[in-house]
C-alpha cells in the first residue's frame, strides 16, 4: 500500500498515467503495421477528430463551458493553412503555427465577450457564430474558394521531399495527438487543472469559492477557450494538408456537434475520453457501412441514421457519464464513489 | 492614552478596517452604514439574528459584493472596488457557510486548489511541466498535506468530498483556506450543524491559529460558543452595528439582550 | 429604387419567419421550462407534423383530420420520447439529455425518409385562402394563418401558464420540483405532458407552415437551430422572450436579405444576432432569478 | 455488475466490428467492382437518392445482358451524409476495402470536389457529376467530369430570352452553394454573348423558406427576366413567391426546378403567364423530339423500362445517375481490364475513359481525351414550359 503523498506524487508527476501512455503510443505506432491502409485511413481521421474533442473536454468537461462552435477553429485552422499555403508558399509547417496563434488570438477575443454569459446561451452564441463562419468563408468567395471549395492545398513536406500522403499523415497527426495528450494530462493535474475545475458550474465547481481562493475566472475561463480553439486549429490545419481540398461544410454545425457527442460519449472527466468517444463514433460509423447492406441492401443510408440515433441514446442511456465512467468503476472503490 | 494616539494605534494594528458600509440589493438594504476594525491577530465574531446582514458583509469584504457605499480598508488598501481575487492575492479568504468543496476533485485536490492563490505557473508551464511548475506542484502537494493533517484527515485524500461526514467536510474547507495562506479568515458560521466533540475541537484550532498569527473573523449564530474565543465581538441588527466590543461589554449591552430576548423579531430574510 | 412599398414587403417577410422561428421556440419553452431539458428534436415534431397531415392529405381525408390525426400521432411520439429516452434517464446531467434528444432526432430523420423517401411536399394554402395586396406588398395567403397559429399558441400558452390547474402545476414543477412534489404535484406526469404539449404545438405548426415554406424528411433539424437560437436570444425561461427572440431572428434575416449586399446577408442577419446575444447576455427580456 | 459487464463487453464488441471491418484488405473476385458514394441523407439527398435509382437500373440491365465482356458488374453504394469528410472516407473505403476499378460520385460541388485528390492520391479513377465547370481544371490525372458546364448549356436559355422574348435584362437569383457560385460565375461570362446585361444579382440560402426580399430587389430593378439557379426546394419556392407577389417577369429555371413534386404542388404558378421555361433533359420530353432525333430511340428505350421497374418516369437526376454507369461501362468495355490485377487494371480503365470518343448519353455526347477530362461535350439540354399540367417542349439545341 502506497502512502498518501507517493500517491500525490505520482499523480502530479504523470506517473501515473505513463504506463497506460507509453502502451498507447507504442500500440498506435504499430497500428500501421496490422492495419490495413483502410484502417490506418480511418485511424488518421480518429486522430483528427480526438485532438479538437480533447480541446472542447478541457473547455467543457474541466471549465464547464459549453460550446458549439469548436467548427469555427477547426475551419480557421483548415483555412488559413490552405489559404496561405497556397498563396504564399510558406512552410506549412510554420503557417500551422501562426494559424494555431491566431486562432488562440480570435479565441480570446471571442472568449471575453463571452466569458460574461451564462450556459446555454454560450451555446446559443457559439451555434450562431459557427453559422457565421460558414456564411462568411461562402462570401468571402475570392479569397476562400467560397462553397465550391479550397482546392489544391499542398501537402505536408518533411524535409525536402513530400512522403506518402496516408501513411505520413498517420504518424503526423497522431505524435500531434499524443504530444496533446501528455499536454493535457499535465494541464489538468496541476495548479492550472484544479482552478479549472474550481470554476466548473456544470460539475461542482463553484465560482465564489474559487474567486475566495484566488482564480481569476474570467482569465482561466478565456485561456481555456483559447487552448481549445488552438488544439481545434492545429486539427484543422493537419486536416487541411491531408485532404488537400476543404470546403465550408466540413466546418459547420454538423461538425461542432458531432465532436460534442464524441465529448459526451467519451467521457468529460478526462482527455482520454476524447480518444474513447472519437473512436467509438468513427467506428460506429465504419460498422454501419460495413454491417448495413447486408442486413437491408441497396441504398442504406436512412437505416444507417436510425441505427446511429439509437446507439447514440442506447450509450447514453446506458453510460450517462461517458466511456470514461467505465474506468472510472474500475478504479479501487476509494478515489471517487 | 489619548484619543489621538488610541486612534493611530488601531489603524496600525488594524488589518482590516470598514468604513461606514452600505449595500442594497432588490432595493432591500442589507447592510446599512456599518464600520469596525478588525486588529491583526484577533478573533472577531460577528454576531446577530438572521438576515443582520452578516454573510453579505462577508461578501463585501471578499470582494463578491461591491458596497454601494463606504470603503473598505484591508492592510492600508483600498479594496472595495478590487477583484475578488486580487483581494484574496492579499492574504483574505473565506469559508462559506455551505462549505462549497469542490465535488469533481479528490478531497486532497481540493485543499490543492486552496494553494492556486501563492502560485503562479501558467498554462504553457503546467502543460510542459517546466522544472518551475514541478517545483511548485511539489510545495502545493506538501502544503495540502501538511493541512490536511492538521484537520486530521491526513488518511482521507483521495476519497470523494460527498463521501465525507459534514463535520469532516467542515474540516477539508478549513484546510483548504488554511492552504492558501490567508492571514485574514472569514468563516461563515463554521459551528454550524457540528456535534459538541466537534465543536471543542474547532475552538481549540481556532485558538491554535490565532496563535500562530492568523486573525480569524467569524460570522455566528452560536453566541455562547464564540463569546468565549473572541477578543471582539459585533453584533448586527438589520444591517446595522448595535454593539462593538469584548464579549463582557457585549453580554452588558442592552440593546444586544433586547435583540437576543425577544423583543426584536429574529426572523428575516438571510441574504 | 428602394420605396415604401419594399421595406413594407421586407417588414412582412419578417414576421413571417418571426413567428415561424417563434413557435418552433416555444415548443422547446414548454419543455425547458417544465423539465430543464433542451429538447432538440422540437423541429423532428415540426417534420412530423408537416408530412402526416401531407400524408392524410394525400390520401382524401379532409383538411382538419388530417392535420388532428398528425397532432394525435405526433403527440405519441412525444410521450415516448419522454418514457423511453428522457424518463429513464432523469437523473443524468443537461448536456447528456441534450445529446439523448439529438439521438432521437437523427432516429426519427431516418424513419421519415425510409417511409415518406426524400421528396419535399407541399400543401395548397389552408382553404384556398388569397393572397393579400397591401400598398404593393404581397401577404400570401397562408401567412395570416402562420401569424394566427402563433398568437393562438402565445395566447394559449399564457392562458394554460397563468389560468389552469395543470398549468400551475407545470409552472410549478419549473420552479421549484421539490416543493411541487411535496404538495402532491406529480413531476413525472407534468414532464410527460410537457413533451406532449411540445409535440402537438411543433405539429400543428409544422401543418400550418407546410403550404408556405415546403417539408421534407429533412427539415427539422435546421428548423430546431433556427427556434433554438430564437429561444436563446429571447430568453427561454419566458414565453414573452422567445416570442421576441423569434421576431428579432426573423427581421434580422429579411432586413438584411433585403437592405444588404447580397451574398452577405447570411452573416449580417447572424451578426446582428451575436451582437443582441452580447449586449443582452440573459436574453432581451431580463429574466428574473435563474438563467 | 452483470449489466457492467454486459455492456463493457457491448463496447467491446462494437469496437472490434468497426476495427475488424477496417482491416479487411481488397478481395480479388471475378466481376468489375464499382463504387457509388451518393448523399442518400442530408442535404443533397434529393440529388443522390434519385441518381441512385438510374444506376441501378443501368447496372442491373448490364448484368441481364451478361455483364461486360461476360464478367458481371458489381455496384458498391456508400452514403456521403452530405459532408465532404464522409465523403473521402467512403471513396478511400471504395479503393482500399472494396478494391473498386473506379468510383462514381454524383452530388454537391464542394462534396465532389473533396474526391478530387482522393482519386488522385489512390490512382483510381473517379467519375464526378458536379453540375459547374468551376472545377474542371482541376480534375488531374485521375478525375473525370463527364457532363456539361454551365457555358455549355446556358447558351440555351439566354439565346432563348434573347432571341424569342426580346429580353436584354436579366437578374439572377442565385442558391448559397458551389451549384450557385458556378451559375453566377458562368453566367456573367455568357450573358454578354447573348446580348443581354446581368442588372441585379440576388443569392439565397439553399434552405430559406421566404425569399419575398429578394424578389422584391429584383421586382424594383429593372430586369426583364429572372434566373433562378438552385437544386432544392428554394428554387421552386422562388418560383412561387415570384407569381404571388404580381412579379410577371419572364423565368428560366435550372433543371432542378423541374422535378414531379414541385411541378406537381405548385403547378398553378408553374403555368402562370409569361410562361416559365425551365432546363430539362431530352430524356423526359422523347415524345415531343422530332422524329429525325438521333437521342429518340435511347429515350424511349430507357423511359419504357424505367417505368415497368420503377412504375414512374426517369427525372433529370435519374437520368445523370444512369449515364455515370454507362459512361464507366463503356470505359471498362474498351479497357478489358482484368479485376484480379487491381492496379494495373485500374490504369487501363483510366486510359478507356481519357480515349472515350463521340459516346451519345442522356445529357450528352462525349470526347474526353488525356489532356481534357471533362472533354468537349455536346450538350443534349432542352427548354421546357408548363401547360394544363403537362410538360411543354420549347427549345433543344439545334
Amino acid at each position: 500500500m502506497r502512502t498518501v503523498k507517493e500517491k500525490i506524487r505520482a499523480l502530479l508527476s504523470g506517473r501515473e498515467h505513463r504506463m497506460v501512455l507509453a502502451l498507447f503510443a507504442v500500440v498506435l505506432m504499430t497500428v500501421p503495421l496490422v492495419a490495413g491502409p483502410y484502417g490506418v485511413i480511418v485511424m488518421v481521421d480518429v486522430g483528427l477528430y480526438s485532438i479538437v474533442t480533447m480541446g472542447l473536454i478541457l473547455l467543457m468537461g474541466f471549465a464547464g463551458q459549453i460550446s458549439l462552435g469548436q467548427g469555427v477553429f477547426f475551419g480557421l485552422g483548415a483555412y488559413m493553412s490552405g489559404i496561405i499555403t497556397t498563396r504564399c508558399g510558406l512552410s506549412p509547417w510554420l503557417v500551422l503555427l501562426v494559424a494555431a496563434v491566431a486562432a488562440g488570438a480570435v479565441a480570446i477575443v471571442v472568449g471575453r465577450a463571452l466569458v460574461r454569459l451564462r450556459g446555454l446561451i454560450v451555446a446559443g452564441v457559439t451555434l450562431a457564430l459557427n453559422l457565421v463562419f460558414c456564411s462568411l468563408v461562402v462570401s468571402l468567395r475570392d479569397l476562400t474558394g467560397g462553397a465550391t471549395g479550397l482546392p489544391l492545398i499542398p501537402r505536408l513536406p518533411l524535409g525536402g521531399f513530400a512522403p506518402s500522403n496516408t501513411l505520413f499523415s498517420y504518424y503526423v497527426v497522431w505524435i500531434v495527438a499524443i504530444l496533446l495528450l501528455v499536454f493535457s494530462l499535465n494541464l489538468v493535474n496541476s495548479r492550472t487543472g484544479r482552478a479549472l475545475k474550481s470554476v466548473n458550474l456544470l460539475a461542482g465547481g463553484s465560482e465564489d469559492t474559487a474567486q475566495v481562493l484566488g482564480v481569476d475566472i474570467i482569465r482561466y475561463k478565456v485561456q481555456v477557450f483559447a487552448v481549445g480553439a488552438i488544439y481545434a486549429s492545429i486539427a484543422g490545419s493537419l486536416y487541411a494538408h491531408y485532404t488537400g481540398c476543404i470546403e465550408p461544410g466540413a466546418f459547420g454545425v454538423h461538425f461542432s456537434v458531432l465532436v460534442a457527442i464524441m465529448a459526451i460519449i467519451g467521457g468529460m472527466t478526462s482527455p482520454w475520453g476524447a480518444f474513447l468517444g472519437a473512436g467509438l463514433i468513427v467506428s460506429v460509423n465504419e460498422a454501419l457501412r460495413e454491417v448495413m447492406p447486408a442486413v437491408v441492401g441497396g441504398s442504406t443510408g436512412a437505416y444507417e441514421l436510425i441505427a446511429y440515433g439509437s446507439i447514440l441514446v442506447a450509450t447514453l442511456l446506458f453510460l450517462p457519464q461517458g466511456l470514461m465512467s467505465i474506468w472510472r468503476r474500475l478504479q479501487p472503490q476509494e478515489r471517487f464513489r | 492614552m489619548s484619543e489621538k494616539g488610541k486612534q493611530r494605534d488601531t489603524e496600525e494594528q488594524a488589518i482590516l478596517e470598514i468604513r461606514d458600509v452600505s449595500v442594497a440589493y432588490d432595493g432591500l438594504v442589507a447592510v446599512n452604514g456599518v464600520s469596525f476594525c478588525v486588529r491583526r491577530g484577533d478573533i472577531i465574531a460577528i454576531i446577530g439574528p438572521n438576515g443582520a446582514g452578516k454573510t453579505t458583509l462577508l461578501k463585501l469584504i471578499t470582494g463578491l459584493l461591491r458596497p454601494s457605499g463606504g470603503e473598505i480598508w484591508l492592510k492600508q488598501q483600498r479594496v472595495d472596488r478590487v477583484a475578488p481575487h486580487r483581494i484574496a492575492s492579499l492574504g483574505v479568504t473565506q469559508v462559506f457557510q455551505d462549505i462549497q468543496l469542490f465535488s469533481n476533485m479528490s478531497v486532497v485536490e481540493n485543499v490543492m486548489a486552496g494553494c492556486h492563490v501563492w502560485t503562479g505557473a501558467s498554462f504553457l508551464s503546467t502543460g510542459l511541466r517546466l522544472p518551475h511548475s514541478r517545483a511548485e506542484e511539489r510545495n502545493i502537494s506538501d502544503t495540502a498535506l501538511r493541512k490536511l493533517s492538521l484537520v486530521g484527515l491526513g488518511q482521507k485524500a483521495f476519497y470523494s468530498p460527498s463521501s465525507l461526514s459534514w463535520g469532516e467536510q467542515k474540516r477539508v474547507g478549513l484546510a483548504r483556506a488554511l492552504a492558501a495562506g490567508a492571514d485574514l479568515l472569514l468563516l461563515d458560521e463554521p459551528y454550524g450543524g457540528l456535534i459538541a466533540e466537534e465543536i471543542g475541537k474547532l475552538s481549540q484550532l481556532l485558538l491554535e491559529l490565532q496563535h500562530r498569527g492568523i486573525t480569524i473573523l467569524m460570522v455566528e449564530q452560536l453566541t455562547d460558543v464564540v463569546l468565549d474565543i473572541a477578543n471582539q465581538v459585533v453584533v448586527l441588527r438589520y444591517g446595522e452595528k448595535i454593539a462593538d466590543g469584548t464579549a463582557a461589554e457585549i453580554q452588558g449591552n442592552e440593546q444586544v439582550i433586547a435583540t437576543y430576548l425577544g423583543n426584536g423579531p429574529l426572523e428575516g430574510d438571510e441574504r | 429604387m428602394l420605396d415604401l412599398s419594399a421595406i413594407l414587403q421586407f417588414f412582412i417577410s419578417g414576421v413571417n419567419l418571426g413567428c415561424i422561428y417563434a413557435a418552433i421556440g416555444l415548443g422547446l419553452f414548454v419543455v425547458y421550462g417544465v423539465t430543464g431539458v433542451l429538447n432538440l428534436a422540437q423541429g423532428e415534431f415540426v417534420m412530423l407534423g408537416g408530412m402526416l397531415t401531407v400524408a392524410f392529405y394525400t390520401a382524401g381525408t379532409a383538411l382538419v383530420p388530417s392535420l388532428l390525426m398528425a397532432v394525435i400521432i405526433a403527440a405519441l411520439v412525444g410521450a415516448m420520447l419522454y418514457r423511453l429516452i428522457i424518463y429513464p434517464a432523469r437523473n443524468s446531467s443537461g448536456s447528456t439529455l441534450v445529446f439523448l434528444t439529438l439521438g432521437f432526432a437523427f432516429a426519427t430523420e431516418g424513419i421519415a425518409l425510409s417511409v415518406w423517401g426524400w421528396e419535399f411536399k407541399s400543401l395548397p394554402s389552408f382553404w384556398g385562402s388569397p393572397n393579400i395586396q397591401l400598398w404593393g406588398a404581397t401577404i400570401f395567403g397562408q401567412t395570416p394563418w402562420v401569424v394566427g397559429t402563433t398568437l393562438l399558441l402565445v395566447i394559449g400558452l399564457f392562458f394554460f401558464f397563468g389560468h389552469t390547474i395543470h398549468g400551475k402545476a407545470l409552472r410549478a414543477c419549473a420552479d421549484e420540483p421539490l416543493g411541487a412534489r411535496t404538495v402532491g404535484i406529480s413531476t413525472d406526469q407534468m414532464a410527460l405532458f410537457s413533451f406532449v404539449l411540445a409535440a402537438s404545438l411543433g405539429a400543428v405548426v409544422g401543418a400550418v407552415i407546410t403550404p408556405l415554406t415546403m417539408t421534407g424528411y429533412g427539415v427539422g433539424m435546421p428548423l430546431t437551430i433556427k427556434g433554438l437560437l430564437a429561444a436563446l436570444v429571447g430568453g427561454i425561461n419566458r414565453a414573452e422572450g422567445v416570442i421576441l427572440g423569434g421576431m428579432a431572428l426573423g427581421m434580422a434575416e429579411a432586413i438584411s436579405a433585403g437592405l444588404m449586399p447580397s451574398g452577405y446577408h447570411g452573416v449580417i442577419a447572424l451578426g446582428i444576432l451575436i451582437v443582441v446575444f452580447l449586449s443582452r447576455p440573459r436574453g432581451l427580456l431580463v429574466a428574473p432569478g435563474k438563467v | 455488475m452483470l449489466r457492467r459487464t454486459g455492456i463493457l463487453l457491448l463496447v467491446v464488441a462494437v469496437l472490434a466490428v468497426g476495427g475488424l471491418a477496417s482491416c479487411a484488405g481488397p478481395a480479388g473476385e471475378a466481376s468489375y467492382k464499382v463504387g457509388v458514394i451518393a448523399s442518400q441523407t442530408g442535404p443533397y439527398s434529393g440529388l443522390g437518392l434519385p441518381a441512385l435509382e438510374g444506376m441501378e437500373l443501368i447496372a442491373d440491365g448490364i448484368n441481364e445482358n451478361g455483364g461486360i465482356d461476360g464478367i458481371p458488374l458489381e455496384l458498391i453504394v456508400y452514403d456521403d451524409k452530405g459532408s465532404s469528410t464522409e465523403t473521402a472516407l467512403a471513396a478511400k473505403r471504395l479503393i482500399e476495402v472494396d478494391g473498386v476499378l473506379a468510383f462514381a460520385c454524383s452530388t454537391a460541388t464542394g462534396l465532389s470536389h473533396s474526391l478530387v485528390p482522393v482519386a488522385n492520391d489512390l490512382r483510381t479513377p473517379g467519375i464526378i457529376m458536379s453540375g459547374t465547370g468551376l472545377i474542371n481544371d482541376q480534375l488531374g490525372e485521375w478525375c473525370f467530369k463527364p457532363i456539361a458546364s454551365e457555358d455549355d448549356y446556358i447558351p440555351l436559355p439566354l439565346g432563348y430570352l434573347a432571341d424569342d422574348q426580346g429580353v436584354s435584362k436579366l437578374a439572377g437569383l442565385l442558391e448559397n452553394s458551389g451549384y450557385g457560385e458556378g451559375g453566377e460565375f458562368y453566367l456573367a461570362k455568357v450573358a454578354p454573348d447573348c446580348g443581354i446585361a446581368i442588372v441585379e444579382t440576388q443569392h439565397f440560402d439553399p434552405a430559406a423558406s421566404d425569399l419575398t426580399p429578394q424578389l422584391t430587389n429584383i421586382k424594383n430593378s429593372d430586369a426583364e427576366a429572372i434566373f433562378i439557379w438552385g437544386s432544392g426546394p428554394a428554387g421552386a419556392l422562388a418560383v412561387k413567391q415570384a407569381r404571388e407577389m404580381g412579379i410577371s417577369l419572364h423565368i428560366v429555371t435550372t433543371p432542378a426546378q423541374a422535378s414531379p413534386s414541385y411541378v406537381e404542388s405548385f403547378q398553378e404558378y408553374y403555368e402562370m403567364a409569361p410562361s416559365l421555361v425551365c432546363l430539362d433533359s431530352k430524356l423526359s420530353m422523347w415524345r415531343q423530339l422530332a422524329d429525325d432525333d438521333p437521342d429518340k430511340a435511347m429515350c424511349r428505350e430507357f423511359d419504357e423500362l424505367y417505368i415497368e421497374i420503377y412504375g414512374h418516369s426517369p427525372s433529370m437526376w435519374n437520368a445523370i445517375g444512369a449515364q455515370i454507369i454507362q459512361f464507366i461501362a463503356d470505359g471498362l468495355e474498351r479497357a478489358e481490364p482484368d479485376p484480379t490485377k487491381l492496379e494495373e487494371a485500374r490504369g487501363k480503365v483510366r486510359d478507356a475513359f481519357e480515349s472515350t470518343t463521340g459516346l451519345s448519353l442522356f445529357m450528352g455526347t462525349y470526347t474526353l481525351s488525356p489532356t481534357d477530362h471533362y472533354g468537349r461535350v455536346v450538350p443534349k439540354e432542352v427548354l421546357v414550359t408548363f401547360k394544363d399540367g403537362e410538360k411543354v417542349l420549347v427549345k433543344t439545341f439545334s
